[in-house]
């Protein structure tokens, strides 16, 4: 599925050896235990306000990721539980933000829609559509400023495509020639509208031609292949090579947010892509690879055990003291 | 006489906009199909189709943009800009282009332009979703902005605004979308500028709007029971502002207390007793007071979003001691 | 110069007769003397606040506008005088409006940022970048929602591609598919800026492809191609074809504003553009076509005459009286 | 000790912001090669090249995201934007991103980012490049903002706003730019949040910024001739603001004007009245007065122009009212 609209032909790298690759499952195994979870949580009323789930487009955020280094910069959306564990967030502070308690990553004060965890390079969850995109774009500046190699990297929908800051940012890190991969995890809607009702083309990585940078159409349900894509890029932009654009073909499994029952969706379409769930799909991989069908379950269990544990923990967690509202407006 | 939800007169109010008049369309992001992101729209596509009825990409900038070119032309465009925050997104068009464009050639165009939007705190959308929006625009003139607090507030003023030949900012608190509430089926058109007195008192004048005005009203009956008699308003339009109702009431209560979502900095209530002070000065038998949120954003967790939202308590805190200066 | 970067194959439209041909001569003849006339104004202090003229681009403005109907609507930039006074501004209305007089088009509150002339068709011009390509979505949107066959065209400078606000309404309109005319009268720089300096790539016709329009590049200098391109692109439009992307290369023989001298043009640039002033070769192909010099000629003193006679009454006409200022707030 | 304009003042801030620390660069639309379209940075591209001082594509999105990114990043970023007006056009990033991004993450980021702008009316540039664009963040918690009126906090406060944590939008007044003023050498630095004490008076305390502050003056100097005695106070910081300074003037004179530039509603001056009231109503032996712009745009005729602007006259007037009061 892969088709490189313009450019993209670096050097390829290495995959990632089995360990990796077991690893990369360990990871996808724990979003989604986590976003089940974020679904009961929000579902039965245990917490306010709203999520965004992301079950189903596990791979892109992991398989990108975990083709970085830890000190590469990464922000994403309201949708970002994912990309945030992925970078390196740990599970239960995660769960103690969303469910607004003082250990929280943000201290409470953030909530579902902007986990950030600065230390893992998890620097913003935004909830303006395209809000992130600039602040990508001087994310990567600062790294060329300050002489690093580091790669600033920015999740965002097919939905955002659509809106200003987007076409600002990647005109700019292409002016510019920074080290930003922009990856479009394209679930084909944004929130209820499918992307044909709002989008006059139908390749969103084609967009990269007005910026002059390659733009690559990849699935996002094939973790080594989001892997291979994200590395490729990486080592373009640390070569000094510039930004570039990556649409991430995907699924998200649930509604859009927590109140919605996706009842848009034509039928058979969510079947069809449960039967390419990228979970389902890396663990085919492994196994035809010949890992041991124990192995794999072994590791869906841990997953699980670690998600329930790191819950448990952030529920007895205690609430922020009221005062500390007070603090973090100013330095 | 039916019992709607604040949420369904704003519907009915739409629906009946686009009925009156076959130059309103409605647009905006998942609007039409889907009913839109609060169900404020439920139903309007089904019932006017797809060309009065429209979903927009995610373009803010475009959205208000074409509502400005439609009127212009003739229309009397309708958009609908979800979370009053995204207001932020297309800022530029509201303020730079809407608001001045009338003023800026002369006359020579008029811009019957509503955009609806949802606003406030108290649901835990946390930081950027939850913002008192309208104080952004307080400094702009050539906007008219209205923030209903009831459903027949919610109803009459969209009649309103979309009948109104200048720019309109309707503000819909997300707070109030389950309030249910009487409406008759003939209610009426709420005109702009008018305030409502929406409870007689005789020791001191309360000036609140949506979420606000309910916590007032709660704040007055309370007050009560400790012998002290509150008159609250809403003056349900910001701009332009019903001055006359707020200042025949302090005439007669000789204070002021403002409740308000929000910060202190540019808001509506600053601006209000500015306002007051300039003629009234000597009605006032105490300082004019103004309850507000704290100077932070909004935060998520509940108890810390709780503590930024002025309370039932604080407010008649705020008036006992108003009264008792 | 014509090179078609997608679409754009309607049928070739009538080109315009010998009369119309020298009509669009004289009406470039009096943008230009209009335009001298403000540079003077402007230059000698006679009129404060700012200017930003367009000689040298006059083909473009009178070539599209020539193309078009009266009924047809039109917005451009602070850089719109020639624009406005194409599609049918009176001159000395255009000149009051400059000097703050109460006869202005817009009685002295708009400036020589703002002419509007809604009677023709000019519905305005903004100062703000980007600002008014949304609007002429809406201009577009309100033609079809009442069933006429206006076409809605947008002047906007190469600069302004870079703005969000093209991104939004290049989308939108397309999706829509309105009948906009988006035309881009590339004079390569912004501000003091040249286009390579803040743009990744050098054909701004291309961006179309982001939105599956046409997009046409064109000699901006050629009021005969510029005719003919938007003949067939709102002939296209009127057809429920949607919108189009036009890309005319032109150049600003004066600086970008009243301030500017303009320092940062490479050597000889200037020169190279001046003799393909595209009152010049329009000229030029008229005689080659056998219009003899001295119509020429007549035509040139005529708009001359025109444009100094409507000065010296603006200039005569008395100042707004200041309680004007409270009116027009609102409706 | 050098004559410099205003605008000179802000190019020698700047240069030696960059020149102190190697973290700051300079960005934003023709600021390097051009010098700027005000040529407030005329010569600083020369001095610190293309690493530092950037030009970019007239992008404000882009221009404000990217500062945020970098600042988080560890720099401190100095953007341009052109004139203040175009703020409409970024006003997401700057209220939505860059005020509420150290709130939203509990205190992981800080964002040292100033944005200095061309604000104000009075040179005809009509009404998308006039405004008083200060007040449209006054109800964003998270901002700071300065407003220099002298070449002297023009640099002093350029400095502080660019070695400050928090993000600082910095306004230069276009009225102002020709002034000319004595400027130390070695001028200092400052601090944000404290007023200046411009004249002292004993009748009326005046606070006014900008261009009003130098027609406050004048309209001082005029009534002294009446024997009217007027203390003139330049908050030079609107956030934070130093009320105490203008509290303590307040409790000597017990009369407060404020001379503003732009109407009434969601505006500086508003929020100022209201603040003094909360605790120092009894101060007062007058009403406090807002001597202001009409609820109109800027007009782009000399004569509407310069009817909107506050004149020495109506703010003289104004004192003259409230002493006499
Ligand atoms: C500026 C802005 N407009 C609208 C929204 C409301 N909104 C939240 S998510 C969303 C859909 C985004 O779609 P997409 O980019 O495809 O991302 P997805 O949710 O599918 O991950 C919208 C419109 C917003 N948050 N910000
Ligand atoms: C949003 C915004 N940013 C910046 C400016 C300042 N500005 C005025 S004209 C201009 C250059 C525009 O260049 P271009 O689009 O090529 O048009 P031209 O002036 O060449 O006709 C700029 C940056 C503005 N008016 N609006
Ligand atoms: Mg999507
Ligand atoms: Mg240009």
């Amino acid at each position: 599925m892969t088709a490189k609209t313009a450019g993209g032909q670096a050097a390829a790298a290495t995959p990632p050896d089995r360990d990796a690759q077991l690893e990369m499952l360990r990871a996808m195994h724990e979003i989604r235990f986590f976003e089940d979870a974020c679904h009961r949580l929000f579902a039965t009323g245990a917490v306010r306000g709203t999520t965004h789930l992301c079950q189903g487009q596990e791979a892109v955020a992991v398989g990108a990721c975990h083709a970085l280094r830890r000190e590469d910069q990464m922000t994403c959306t309201y949708r970002g539980h994912g990309a945030v564990l992925a970078k390196g967030a740990p599970l239960d502070r995660s769960f103690g933000e969303i469910l607004g308690k003082a250990p929280g990553l943000c201290g409470g004060k953030g909530g579902s829609m902007h986990l950030t965890d600065v230390e893992a390079g998890a620097l913003g969850s935004f909830a303006i559509v395209g809000g992130h995109l600039p602040v990508s774009v001087g994310v990567g500046f600062a790294a060329r400023y300050r002489g690093t190699d580091e790669v600033s990297i920015c999740f965002f929908g097919d939905g955002s495509t659509n809106i200003g800051a987007f076409h600002e940012s990647l005109n700019l890190a292409a002016v510019w020639r920074l080290p930003v991969l922009f990856v479009i995890e394209n679930n084909l809607y944004g929130e209820y509208s499918p992307l044909s009702s709002t989008t006059p083309i139908e390749v969103l990585a084609d967009r990269a031609a007005s910026y002059g940078m390659p733009g690559i159409r990849i699935d996002g349900n094939d973790v080594l292949e989001v892997h291979a894509t994200i590395s490729e890029a990486a080592a373009r932009a640390r070569a000094g090579e510039g930004p570039t654009l990556i649409e991430a073909m995907t699924y998200r499994q649930k509604g859009h947010s927590r109140a919605d029952p996706a009842k848009y969706r034509p039928e058979g379409e969510l079947e069809a892509w449960l039967k390419r769930d990228p979970i389902v799909l890396h663990e085919r991989a492994l196994a035809e690879a010949g890992v041991p069908q124990e192995r794999l379950d072994e590791i869906r269990a841990a997953a699980e055990q670690a998600v329930e544990e790191a819950l448990e923990r952030a529920q007895s967690w205690p609430d922020p003291d009221p005062e500390t509202r007070l603090e973090h407006v100013y330095a | 006489m039916t019992v709607v939800t604040y949420r369904q007169a704003i519907t009915r109010g739409i629906a009946d906009a686009l009925a009156a008049d076959d130059d309103v369309f409605l647009f905006g992001e998942d609007v039409a199909r889907a009913g839109g992101a609060f169900k404020t729209t439920d139903g309007i596509w089904e019932r006017f189709g797809d060309e009065r009825v429209l979903d927009t990409p995610i373009s803010e900038q475009a959205i208000v943009g074409t509502a400005i070119g439609a009127a212009i032309r003739g229309l009397r465009p309708l958009a609908e800009v979800m979370f009053a925050d995204f207001a932020a997104v297309c800022f530029d068009g509201i303020v730079n282009e809407l608001a001045k464009y009338r003023y800026m050639t002369g006359g020579q165009v008029t811009c019957p332009v509503t955009i609806h939007m949802a606003n406030g705190a108290g649901t835990g959308f946390a930081a950027q979703h939850s913002q008192p929006a309208e104080n952004w625009f307080l400094n702009t003139p050539g906007l008219k902005i209205v923030v209903p607090g009831t459903a027949a507030d919610a109803y009459g003023l969209m009649r309103a605004a979309v009948a109104d030949d200048d720019p309109v900012l309707y503000f819909e608190h997300k707070g109030l979308f389950g309030r249910r509430e009487e409406l008759p089926d003939d209610a009426p058109i709420v005109p702009l500028g008018v305030a409502e007195t929406v409870r007689a008192g005789e020791h001191c004048t309360v000036v609140a709007t949506q979420l606000m005005r309910h916590r007032a009203v709660e704040a007055a009956e309370l007050l009560e029971r400790e012998g002290i008699s509150v008159e609250v308003i809403d003056p349900r339009t910001l701009v332009p502002f019903d001055h006359d109702t707020v200042r025949a009431s302090v005439e007669r209560t000789n204070r002021l207390v403002v409740a308000q979502e929000g910060s202190a900095g540019g808001s509506w209530g600053g601006t209000l007793i500015t306002a007051l002070l300039q003629e009234g000065f000597e009605l006032l038998d105490a300082p004019p007071l103004l309850v507000c949120s704290e100077e932070t954003p909004v935060a998520y967790a509940a108890a810390l979003e709780a503590a930024w939202l002025p309370s039932v308590e604080r407010i008649a805190d705020g008036i006992r001691r108003t009264v008792a200066y």
